[in-house]
């Protein structure tokens, strides 16, 4: 079988803002057969997007293919000057990009965007590639494929634009189609119906690609070769079985242990029946907008929910996008008051405002947000960060916010170095584990943590979920621990809840969730999380009423 | 010897043509063509050449658009009201007076017949047959009356209600013939009648937007704050003369260098109020010919005779010798100014002293004056501001002269803003100004008798009072004169208040443009040019 | 589609009312501040206690102030402007005609200035950085730093005095021709165009670059598609919203911020009136005036939201 | 994308480039002409020095002279002195008042946002020349008349800009947390929001000042501007206009000096440092 792609030696610099010049991706080569699937995986800073992109001749603004060779067919991408590359891109390489949401223009029809393509590169009359494009759209399972087109990319769902990217990408029948994290941004539920298309589609055609993922799990069920990056260079590759059955590098075998972490192996279920609990919410609603005549909100997201978290113990919110599960903790917290129901803590109700409660019920719950970017304020340093609760909450003394704020750094494993520094010169783990030394600084009884692993690699994340696990033993906290990724919460939490458009639907314990005898959207969600397991995706038979009742297309 | 001049250029032909317009004298000519170098015999010829581009015949027709500077949404066409110069132009071009005050500062008449008086108390005005209004209503003694009548009636908003005041009755002995009753003797009643608010209009007028009046020209366009455009009035009772043009627009260009490019892009073809410096914009071009006003207005320094330094005999008199007038004409008029005597009567006004003589400058007369009065080595507040025209320059070279002979003006510069009611008047020694006015008799009541309002320099004397109240009612030309002569020379030897210049601005117009001639009732020709020019084919 | 713009509009009709009313009484409130009255005013030296007070009831000023305004008002809600206070004509006759002079002007000076902007904006933005850009960049930047009046000052010396191509002044009766239209407002179209078009320059330039940096252009481009187009399919319809807004206001700097203009070219235009109408104190039309220039701008800001949605699908449905 | 490695472009520099080091020398050296201008001007800023009016530049007048004859040069040093320090007060009173105000309105919100929103409408609609006009006419021209009034007409615009920009970082994850915590308005907009928009109300700081040095020289082309003696730069160059036809130096000088300022603003903003600009975008 011939080679699609051969990449030899590749090295791409980039300038940093100060001016010098870093080298991000070295000295890699690999080559792709003719239809063949290679994945890219890696964490984010792997270098991996910027190697997919070089294949087609492209480095994002401030980076600069410096070295090697990048074959794709007869061309060099790395040595094509910018018209060039324009004329091969579109026809022999397609791109799908990360978040489709973005890469459609809202200003324009999806079916004007579809065939872009073909009017570019003058592939055929316009009106073949209309039915052209109709057709990957039924070949893509896409809702009234006829019409889908004449609609705006607002008007359609997240999935649905997914896979419409993927026929934008294959209407110029490219010979190598490079995905970018298609299905990152996706629920559970959705994302199997697009890695479904794909991987019909792909088949059919006999295209070959190049899949770029963090995810094992999904790879697992796309790729026939896997690549293993981290900091520009390859760290292994291989055929996928042999990846995820038989990892070499010590790497690989540390990204495969964080896809299926442990079940949390909580304090006894019996005990906490007994103590009064810590937290107690009852019949809570909550929304956005102007109120309407009855007292609620026009936009109602938290209806009727029920909690309760002893103390010492761990609760997980768990649910997809949209689902008012954020809703629920800024209700909590007091920053969105909540409609009607009560909000107890130590068995003293909370106002539904922030700055009606008194300050040492605010000490008492603290927030920590999913994005450590927009969570920390950039101006400031990291010690000033810390010292405001300190000195808010506890009146502390300069010496003495030093010295905790010493201890807090040590409490989340950071170097106590990293006090002068600002949040722009962290990492993103950092950034959250700063994020977090925050709220403990308050001293508090529970924590809310809203997505709080979310935005960080996999294997990052479950660090930050065992210092999270340490703490709590060292200082008896509780979490409400709100998530959308299941294996997360299950892995910190004694109680499951989970929340569907606005309702909790079940509350259970972590090893029962997903079980026969559950409620099914728990079900659903619990068979949709990817499994390290070729075979998987393929295998995998859901009952079509309940994606149709549940599923966000 | 030939007419043949070496270095004489068409521009300095020029030069002397617009001097001669500007009303310079044969011998001020004569002067200046010596200056330039050039014998006095050819200076001669070139004389006559340039004074006979000037003695054209006019003729009629054509159009031409005018810019004054000064123009609002309340310009108006109610002679009473007007207070800008668009709105003297324009009331000039569409109402006549009753007399008209002329270039030598001579009164004739207009609507007028005769005006006479046998006690200069009671006025009988003897009105010209034939004389009919725009509308085609004939001019009677009642609208005369009623033109006169109503500056008294406050809600007409009259701005020479105080001048009216003196008219206490009226009276149509028949249709044209009018009885104005004053209530002391004035002499002067035939000049005042000359003055633009005492314009006629039409018996009962309330609508003045039509500029129905017996004026030269027909109002047809009038946009207040825009402009107007005038036609020649067919129907107009003076037969021998203007106006020659058959219409003409009036705008207002508040800009002076605005005004000077639009005569030189040819939009317009007559601007007035040039000052000096942009006149050097325009002096040099062969297409624009300049015309000097007639000068009467004048900042004065004051120093008041009752206050401290001013009671102190010889200050006033050192500083008249101290002043130096050439100076304040050439480097801070650019020229445009004359010589005055510290007197307020004009050069151009009849009554004009010429025998008097301004006092030359002359530092150590001053020097001598002031230590008479002890004041050498003393600080002296000089209170001055940019509301007087010119009134700061005046003050930094009167401080630069007293320095020399080691006396010490202290030159206090205070807002223009609230000037005229915080300090003129009021402060010791301080900067005046003043507008011209058409008699002598206007001059001294306003500013110099014991109860002038406007009494700069606190100047009072029963003997200047009891002769100002006798020359108004004298009848006897040549007595008048004589006394108006001594007053003048009384206030120039006598008063506190230093005149060292008589002021005037700069009418252009395109060369094409003939027949303007300064006039005393300001410039413009008294605002009333546009009947007296006509265009050169 | 409609419903949305039916709902903008009648939002911006209440709260134009609501404007309106709020600058009406600033104005009134700042016209009590100032010094003086009409009757004053009008008077100018010859102004005596008793020759103000008698034309003061002659003018029914004597009235209180507050009085006065709202009878003004109250006029103005059925659509009568009232009369000048400084020479009683009605106010809508004083304005008609100068108002439609700085349409006139406006509207000018908009078909070269618009096209123009946008133009010289959009082929920079495509040639970003390069040396045409950077003159564009550097022009709009000098034009933008130097006064108005000096710009319209060199324009009339080299058009008018010098080359004697155009006249000196603007005014707008002069027009009977065509052609005489295009030399009677050739001179202040070109100063404001310079002055209003550098800032439009600059914002569409901005705007434009800045769609530029979105995933849907990098998209664009790894279809293939040519600078040309990734700037005008991709790029523009999005940036008109901030586009259509930096237009408009600096239109509506085109009705009320040409003072200068109208002073040196001696054009009949509305700013000027307002002018004359503050120094004259003469409040009704000092009102009318402010009521003309608010609604030019509440007309443009409506007009600039209206065409965001239109030409933003998102909001169109 | 949160990366878990400090990315390599993160530490920035507060260095300006060449452009902007220029621009930033410019306006230092006016400034401090500004200040010293008393000690630097050779002659009396009102005095009649030469009988000549537009004199040539010469090495007695190196600027020439103006149209009575005065310094050109002294008059421009001190021109700064009026140009610079009103405008500099102005904007400085327009840009607290804005962005104070702006700050308040996004962190509070409801019926205080929307009056105080509304009102500034109202105030923008009014065109900011007329507006000028009217109050200094009516007021009389002096100098805290002409820095207060431009004050007012450029503080809606900054606080529409600043309101905008605050409105953003309210929303921000850790003004949300601040506010859990119990922080009051001060706080907030003292230590969460305003040191995150200084760089672009910075910015916009430099254009504003701009737009007054503009106005206020527009002003004075109209008479209502600094009162003669003294002279901003646009009311020399209104002064000397009818030289410019005879080239004089006397227009020339001031012009060029308001074209340097305000180009040197602009260029400045252009190219301040990333670390600035960024602040908060």
């Amino acid at each position: 079988m011939a080679n699609i792609v051969e990449v030899r030696n590749l090295k791409v610099e980039a300038v940093t803002d100060a001016g010098r010049v870093v080298t991000i991706i070295d000295d890699v080569s690999f080559d792709i057969a003719d239809g063949e699937i290679v994945a890219l995986i890696g964490e984010s800073g792997s270098g991996k997007t910027t190697i997919a992109l070089t294949l087609m001749g492209y480095a994002r603004p401030g980076c600069r293919i410096s070295g090697g060779s990048v074959k794709l067919g007869a061309h060099d991408m790395a040595g094509l000057g910018e018209s060039e590359c324009a004329r091969v891109r579109g026809i022999e390489v397609a791109y799908i990009p990360q978040s489709a949401a973005a890469a459609f223009n809202p200003a324009h029809t999806i079916m004007d965007q579809v065939i872009e393509v073909v009017r570019i590169h003058r592939l055929m009359p316009l009106r073949d590639a209309r039915a052209k494009a109709i057709e990957l759209f039924k070949a893509l399972a896409l809702p009234h494929p006829e019409t889908i087109g004449e609609r705006y990319p607002h008007q359609v769902s997240g999935g649905q634009l997914q896979r419409l990217a993927a026929a934008m990408a294959l209407i110029g029948d490219p010979k190598l189609i490079i995905f970018d994290e298609p299905t990152t941004a996706l629920d559970v539920t959705t994302q199997i119906e697009v890695l479904r298309a794909f991987k019909s589609v792909m088949q059919g055609k006999k295209i070959a690609g190049v899949y770029v993922s963090h995810d094992l799990a999904v790879v697992a069920q796309m790729a026939d070769r896997i690549i293993v990056l981290k900091g520009g260079t390859i760290q292994e590759a291989g055929a996928t079985e042999q990846i995820i059955k038989r990892p070499g590098h010590p790497y690989t075998q540390a990204l495969i242990n964080a896809v299926e972490p442990a079940l949390f192996a909580g304090v006894n279920a019996k005990e906490e029946a007994a103590k009064p609990p810590l937290m107690e919410v009852s019949n809570l609603y909550a929304g956005y907008g102007g109120f309407l005549d009855k007292g609620l909100p026009r936009l109602l997201a938290v209806k009727h929910v029920d909690l309760r978290v002893p103390a010492g113990h761990n609760l997980g919110i768990i649910g997809e996008s949209g689902c008012g599960k954020s809703t629920l903790a800024r209700a909590i917290a007091g920053l969105l008051p909540a409609v009607t129901g009560n909000i107890l803590l130590e068995g003293k109700a909370l106002a539904p405002y922030a700055r009606h409660r008194s300050r040492e019920q605010l000490r008492q719950i603290q927030i920590v947000f999913q994005s450590a970017d927009t969570a920390l304020n950039p101006s400031k340093s990291v010690s000033e960060i810390l010292e405001r609760p300190l000195l808010f909450y506890h009146g502390m003394t300069r010496r003495d916010r030093a010295k905790r704020v010493g201890e807090l750094l040590d409490m989340v494993k950071l170097p106590r170095g990293l006090g002068n520094r600002r949040p722009s010169e962290l990492s993103g783990g950092q950034k959250q584990r700063v994020n977090f030394a925050r709220a403990l600084a308050a001293d508090p009884k529970l924590i809310l943590c809203d997505e709080i692993t979310s935005a960080l690699d996999t294997v990052v994340a479950a660090a930050v979920i065992d210092l999270l696990k340490e703490l709590q033993r060292e200082l008896g906290l509780s979490y409400i621990f709100i998530s959308h990724d299941l294996s997360t919460v299950r892995a910190i939490c004694n109680d499951v809840a989970v929340m569907y458009a606005g309702e909790k639907v079940e509350q259970t314990s972590p090893d029962k969730i997903g079980q026969a005898g559950g409620h099914p959207y728990s079900r659903l969600l619990f068979d949709s999380v990817p499994k390290l397991d070729q075979g998987w995706l393929d295998s995998l038979k859901q009952d079509e009423a309940l994606i149709e009742a549940y599923a966000v297309r | 010897m030939t007419d043949r001049i070496s270095n004489w250029t068409a521009a300095d032909d020029r030069m002397v043509e617009n001097a001669i317009r500007r009303g310079a004298t044969r011998r001020e000519l004569l002067n200046m063509l010596l200056m330039g170098g050039v014998a006095l015999t050819a200076g001669a010829s070139v004389l006559t050449r340039a004074t006979s581009a000037i003695a054209a015949t006019p003729v009629k027709g054509g159009h031409i658009r005018a810019a004054g500077w000064s123009s609002s949404t309340s310009d108006t066409l109610d002679p009473a009201k007007a207070s800008l110069s668009t709105d003297y132009v324009r009331c000039s071009a569409f109402y006549s007076r009753l007399t008209y005050l002329g270039e030598d500062g001579k009164i004739s008449m207009e609507l007028a017949e005769s005006v006479e008086s046998k006690d200069a108390k009671v006025w009988t005005v003897k009105l010209r047959k034939g004389v009919t209004f725009h509308d085609g209503k004939p001019l009677t003694s009642k609208d005369v009356v009623f033109s006169l009548k109503r500056h008294l009636d406050p809600a007409v908003g009259s701005k020479v209600n105080a001048i009216a005041k003196q008219m206490t009755g009226f009276a149509a002995k028949d249709d044209l013939t009018v009885e104005v009753t004053l209530a002391n003797p004035n002499a002067d009643f035939p000049t005042i009648m000359a003055i633009h608010q005492f314009m006629i209009v039409a018996d009962g007028t309330t609508d003045f937007s039509k500029g129905n009046g017996t004026g030269a020209f027909v109002c047809k366009v009038f946009e207040p704050g825009t402009r107007s455009i005038a036609e020649r009035n067919k129907n107009y009772f003076k037969t021998n003369g203007g106006p020659y043009l058959d219409s003409f627009e009036y705008i207002a260009i508040t800009e002076g260098t605005a005004r000077a490019n639009a005569l030189l892009s040819g939009d317009i073809q007559f601007a007035s109020n040039m000052n000096a410096q942009t006149s050097r914009l325009l002096e040099n071009n062969p297409k624009i010919t300049l015309v000097n006003q007639a000068k009467g207005n004048y900042t004065d320094l004051n120093a008041r005779l009752d206050l401290d330094p001013g009671n102190k005999e010889g200050f006033a008199t050192g500083l008249k010798y101290l002043i130096n007038r050439e100076a304040i004409k050439t480097s801070v008029l650019r020229g445009v100014a004359d010589i005055a005597n510290d007197q307020p009567v004009p050069p151009s006004n009849v009554y004009y002293n010429k025998e008097l003589k301004a006092k030359p400058y002359d530092p150590e007369k001053a020097k001598f004056y002031f230590q008479k009065a002890g004041l050498i080595g003393k600080k002296i507040p000089l209170v001055t501001s940019e509301a007087p025209t010119a009134g700061v320059e005046m003050a930094v070279l009167l401080q630069q002269s007293a320095q020399d002979i080691g006396m010490d003006f202290d030159v206090q510069r205070v807002p223009s803003d609230g000037y005229w009611s915080k300090y003129w008047l009021k402060a010791p020694v301080h900067f005046g100004n003043i507008n011209p006015r058409p008699t002598p008799d206007i001059l001294f009541s306003l500013l110099y008798t014991s109860d002038a309002p406007w009494n700069e320099s606190q100047y009072k004397s029963p003997k200047f009072d009891a002769m100002v109240l006798e020359a108004r009612g004298m009848l006897d030309e040549t007595k008048r004169t004589e006394m108006y002569h001594e007053l003048q020379r009384m206030i120039s030897e006598d008063a506190g208040t230093v005149i060292p210049v008589f002021m005037g601005g700069i009418d252009a117009t395109t060369s094409k443009l003939k027949g303007l001639r300064p006039n005393p009732l300001g410039g413009s020709m008294g605002y009333a040019f546009a009947e007296y020019v006509w265009l050169e084919s | 589609m409609n419903r949305q713009i039916i709902e903008l509009v009648s939002w911006r009709l209440a709260s134009a009312v609501v404007t309106l009313l709020i600058v009406s009484f600033t104005i009134f409130l700042a016209t009590m501040m100032l010094p003086g009255d009409v009757a004053q005013i009008l008077l100018g030296q010859a102004a005596t206690p008793e020759a103000v007070a008698g034309l003061r009831k002659a003018m029914h000023l004597d009235e209180p102030a507050i009085f006065q305004f709202l009878k003004w008002l109250g006029g103005l809600a059925s659509g009568d402007l009232g009369r000048s206070y400084a020479n009683n004509m009605p106010i809508a006759a004083l304005i008609g005609g100068r108002l439609a002079n700085s349409l006139k002007l406006a509207a000018a000076t908009t078909a070269i200035a618009v096209p123009l902007a946008l133009t010289l904006g959009i082929t920079s933005a495509i040639n970003r950085n390069s040396l045409y850009d950077r003159i564009i960049s550097g022009l709009t930047i000098a034009v933008i730093s130097v006064p108005e009046f000096l710009l319209a000052t060199l324009a009339v010396l080299v058009f008018a005095v010098y080359l004697r191509w155009l006249p000196a002044l603007s005014l707008a009766n002069e027009t009977k021709t065509f052609a005489d239209l295009l030399r009677v407002y050739a001179l202040p179209v070109i100063t404001l165009t310079f002055g209003v078009s550098a800032q439009m320059i600059r914002m569409t330039r901005a705007a434009v670059i800045e769609t530029l940096n979105t995933p849907y252009v990098e998209m664009a481009m790894l279809k293939g598609a040519s600078r040309r187009r990734k700037v005008l399919w991709h790029a523009l319809p999005n940036a008109l919203g901030p586009i259509v807004n930096a237009i408009a206001l600096s239109l509506s700097y085109l009705l009320g911020g040409v003072i200068i203009v109208e002073t040196i070219f001696s054009y009949p235009g509305i700013a000027k009136l307002m002018v004359d109408a503050v120094s004259t104190r003469d409040l009704p039309l000092i009102q009318s005036c402010a009521m003309i220039f608010c609604v030019g701008y509440l007309v443009l800001v409506t007009i600039a939201d209206i065409i965001a949605i239109v030409s933003n699908p998102r909001l169109r449905t | 994308m949160t990366t878990d490695t400090v990315s390599p472009g993160r530490r920035v520099s507060y260095r300006f480039n060449k452009i902007g080091l220029m621009s930033l020398c410019i306006i230092l050296a006016w400034a401090l002409v500004a200040f010293l201008a008393p000690l630097l001007a050779p002659y009396p800023v009102g005095k009649i020095v030469n009988f000549e009016f537009y004199a040539p530049m010469s090495a007695k007048f190196w600027m020439g002279t103006d149209y009575l004859g005065r310094d050109m040069l002294s008059r421009v040093l001190m021109g700064a002195r009026y140009t610079v320090g009103i405008s500099l007060v102005a904007v400085a009173l327009a840009c607290f008042m804005g962005v104070a105000l702006g700050m308040m309105a996004a962190v509070l919100g409801g019926w205080i946002d929307t009056v105080l929103s509304r009102l500034m409408d109202a105030l923008i609609s009014i065109p900011s020349k007329l507006f000028g006009l009217v109050v200094v006419a009516g007021l009389g021209s002096s100098i805290p008349v002409l820095i207060l009034t431009l004050a007012v007409i450029y503080t809606p615009g900054s606080y529409r800009f600043a309101r905008a920009l605050a409105v953003n970082i309210n929303a921000m994850d850790y003004v949300v947390v601040a506010r859990a915590r119990g922080e009051g308005l001060g706080y907030l907009v003292r230590s969460e929001i305003l040191p995150n928009i200084t760089g672009p109300v910075l910015a916009d700081f430099g254009l504003r000042f701009v737009f007054i040095v503009l106005l206020l020289s527009g002003l004075s082309f109209l008479g209502l501007g600094v009162q003669p003696p003294f002279a901003d730069w646009g009311a020399l160059v209104r002064e000397n206009l009818g030289g410019l036809s005879l080239g004089a130096p006397a227009v020339v000088f001031p012009s060029l000096a308001i074209a340097t300022l305000t180009i040197s603003v602009n260029l400045l903003i252009d190219n301040l440092p990333r670390k600035i600009r960024d602040q908060g975008a």
